[in-house]
């Protein structure tokens, strides 16, 4: 499958200890490490070719405009993207989204109506919640079964003429689940509706083929997929591109400037205001590369035995609750112990070493859902351990003692 | 009635006397737990203390220049903590809780072996508690 | 003043080869170089404590927040700035400018005015021409004398009751004016208009302190001062930030999300959606730190140096034109030489090593104004040697007399 | 006349004649400045190349199944590099041009010497020479 101590070793921070012990990370769902592969390229950026991109002459500007440039044809070629100027590379999901929930405006009206789901992380709510207050469409929301799963039934009957957009996570960063995202997105386009998917947690555990999921908007974040913070990527047919306002005014984006008339440029400049994140962007390539010399195949596979070897253990422990524990899903577990707080085993496991996620998740929705303060979130990633997992739980264990 | 100071000193007192974080912690939790109850009514929104993970609720009384707090938390380390903060400033006029410096919970280890976020909670309660003296003072 | 050669073994980058001769970076006003002080901060803060910040309980999750949050005091602290909460991380000044030029919208209407001024780079154009577009208002342009300075007594008659906003630059990037920014504001608030900076340039290259100049909005970027692509801060007051709508909606921007109401978080959260450039923030505290361990006035006094040896020298070329040959100016000299096409001159100077920008610099009303197509733009830091200076002049004679 | 490649092979003789990067230049500015003028008419922005630095128009016509090719830019080592181009193509009928494997660039030094935006303008150029191309192909 994998070899994961040798992965280890490309990760610094996985050497590092807390409280005298190793660090065992296991909030790779809130962000994920960076190899040194990563680190290098930023290092390498600054050290030899910084410099402002597009419209430069010199060769530092060329080799910094060339790099950046590579890493859209890597985020082509590895999503399955058919023109790389379907691509704009923004500063994260929530900036991604909200190019898209801004550039509707003009788009939407009060008779329109849009989808999401009671599990979407508050950047997948918030923006579409600001647009229909601003053009009094009707937000509509796909309710959740017990184990945390879509109604996809209720999604069908939501789904009439009047639903202009849906807006549905790919993987919920939550509970782990995995949408029906082709389905979600052949229905809705009988429907005549576009979708756009939040795949700030799918991208970073499978590899998908946006063409073919023949999906409208797809969004995600570098800092999930191995890659710098700061960074992520907006990919949107060009015809839906084309029809959609610039998001910001600046440099790059425009082709003619006076005070009569501007003309905006082509895509994706259009949507690349201003100097982007350029060493982010070239070190997300660096991190796309490193994450396929694993394989997502490997990485997905692995990462499966992760999930399972946990789920099994954790559900031996006593009143433990595991919020969406389905069979479709990522290595990501959210759960509570009897009445304990998520907080106190967060800081208990922290003692310890552990790092999780305690709270909300940026998911209010899910916690007034299952009437919770918070979950605690355990978040694997391939280059964690079953060691690491045994010594999570037990740690677990312990904390619940201490708690009484 | 003992000082502010000396109510410190005698929390550190009682930390050293851990060898490690983890009875630090159980201390934390048994101390939460013997908490006296709350008054539900007081549970409202206007008493939350903001900046915590967890919800801390604080109430003050004040009379014969004397403030009273109560607290409670629906995390019960946060509530351990919060109960030795009222054992240190509860009983006291306004001005001595103004002026009092806080010196226990770096000398107890809190800093380093409470995570910061709740130290961070833990600077709130505090701010919070000086508040409220604050506003008695400026009553009186 | 400053040991220059010291200073230089900070910037790797600056021993670079270009074509088998010593780089010569004169592109600061496009970007700035990195020291080592930057550079080896964000592999630290990748190799040790990488981690999704705020909200988190777990160790590493506090340390980058905590780091993070310090680049804020460090802001506040060298910037002036009487809040914490009144400065929002950017990912740079073209995104601080669109915060603002978005929130205005349901705040300015069709009686409004707008002021800019014919310097402007486009990113201070094009998002006020965008607001004017959407509410009607009209935007008014202060025009520039011959010597490139702005016409302060046509500004004075364009102030009149309707005008509602000023955006001015700090300094040109093109010409590398310094404008009267203190007159500018002070004359504005007299009308009861408020003021926003564009600092891109200005920030680089003085210490100012922003409530002593009563400004109402400051925007800048990270890049251009010696810190990281993807990061920059906007200042605003915080009774007027706090009367904006938000820009993004997201994580961490809220305070409560139900599908009833969202209310939303205070400053700075509410301006910060999303998982911002953690990395790139960290870095740009150390990159402040460390033009502040040289000292501004240092830094100043020495640019001033090799602005004044350069101009001086360049103006012994036969038919070469200065454009904001003025006294108030920082280190940029924007130059032609007979009719030679910019881009000529560019592309000799590069194969000489030599990086300098040619073309419109994002100023096309400037050169609209002067009638070119571009120019050649050269600009210094305090990294730069006299020396490279003698070989740059050189080598623009050279490729004068290649041109013939 | 000679073909698409025996003019390519020609011009890197030319290339290799030279010693260095100044010289070369200096044969490019050299060419700019010879280029037959361009009639004004022509220098609309339905002629102009996208991706270029300075403004380059090229404009075509075609007879007897020959492409004619004419050219001018604004500045003068844009020139030059597509004297080369019109030299190369310029003459042929559309399908040689379509066909023509251009490698000349690379191996006179172009790419290492010229800045990459130059030769990204002149990719453009060799682009916009063949849709020309392509278009008389079509219409015929
Ligand atoms: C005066 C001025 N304003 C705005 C900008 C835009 O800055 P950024 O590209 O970092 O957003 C620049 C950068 O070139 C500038 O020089
Ligand atoms: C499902 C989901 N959507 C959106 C986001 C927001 O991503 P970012 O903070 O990188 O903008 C996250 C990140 O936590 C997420 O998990």
């Amino acid at each position: 499958m994998l070899d994961v101590y040798k992965i280890r070793e490309d990760f610094p921070i996985l050497s590092k200890k807390i409280n005298d012990t190793d660090l065992i990370y296991f909030d790779n769902a809130a962000t994920s490490q960076t190899p040194n592969q990563v680190i290098d390229v930023i290092s390498d950026y600054y050290k030899n070719y910084n410099s402002n991109i597009h419209r430069g002459l010199h060769s530092l500007s060329v080799d910094a405009t060339n790099k950046y440039e590579e890493t859209r044809l890597k985020v082509k070629e590895h999503f399955g993207i058919t023109h790389n100027h379907e691509i704009i590379f923004t500063s994260g999901t929530t900036h991604g989204i909200n190019i898209i929930s801004s550039g509707l405006e003009k788009m939407i009206s009060s008779k329109d109506e849009l989808i999401i789901s009671e599990m979407e992380h508050h950047s997948n709510i918030v923006p579409w919640q600001m647009l229909c207050e601003k053009t009094g469409a009707k937000l509509k929301v796909i309710p959740i079964n017990e184990n945390g799963t879509l109604k996809i039934d209720e999604y069908k009957s939501l789904l009439t003429p009047n639903v202009k957009f849906v807006f549905i996570s790919h993987v919920s960063n939550t509970l782990g689940i995995l949408n029906p995202i082709k389905e979600i997105i052949d229905l809705a386009h009988k429907n005549k509706s576009k979708v756009l998917i939040d795949g700030a947690q799918g991208a970073a555990h499978f590899k998908i083929n946006l063409s073919e999921l023949d999906v409208d908007f797809y969004v995600a974040s570098a800092h999930k997929l191995c890659g710098p913070t700061g960074v992520g990527f907006l990919y949107g047919k060009s015809d839906l591109l084309n029809s959609l306002p610039p998001y910001q005014g600046g440099g790059e984006m425009i082709s003619n400037v006076t005070f009569d008339k501007t003309e905006y440029a082509d895509l994706p400049h259009k949507f690349e205001a201003g100097t982007p994140n350029i060493a982010g962007v070239i070190a997300f390539g660096a991190a796309l590369d490193y994450m396929n010399s694993i394989g997502f195949e490997n990485i997905d596979a692995y990462e499966k035995t992760l999930l399972d070897y946990a789920t099994e253990n954790l559900r031996k422990i006593d009143n433990i609750k595991i919020y969406g524990d389905v069979d479709e899903k990522i290595s990501v577990i959210s759960f509570n112990i009897a009445d304990h707080h998520p907080s106190d085993i967060g800081s208990i496991l922290d003692q310890f070493g552990i790092a999780v996620r305690t709270g909300q998740h940026c998911t209010q929705p899910i916690m007034d859902h299952f009437k919770i303060p918070g979950t605690v979130r355990a978040s694997f990633s391939f280059y964690n351990t079953k060691s690491e997992i045994d010594l999570f739980i037990d740690a677990v264990k312990k904390a619940v003692k201490m708690l009484g | 009635m003992k000082s502010i100071q000396e109510k410190q000193n005698q929390i550190i007192d009682e930390f050293n006397f851990f060898q490690d974080w983890t009875e630090k912690y159980q201390y934390l939790i048994d101390l939460g737990k013997s908490l006296p109850d709350f008054d539900q009514n007081n549970k409202i929104d206007s008493n939350l203390i903001d900046g915590c993970q967890s919800k801390v609720w604080l109430n003050s009384s004040f009379n014969d220049n004397i403030v009273i707090f109560e607290a409670d938390s629906d995390a019960i380390i946060s509530k351990g903590i919060i109960s030795l903060l009222i054992r240190v400033f509860s009983g006291h006029n306004p001005k001595d809780i103004l002026e009092a410096n806080i010196d226990f919970i770096e000398k107890i280890g809190l800093n380093s072996h409470l995570s910061q976020t709740r130290a961070n909670g833990l600077l709130s309660m505090i701010k919070q508690i000086k508040i409220y003296a604050l506003a008695y003072q400026v009553k009186k």
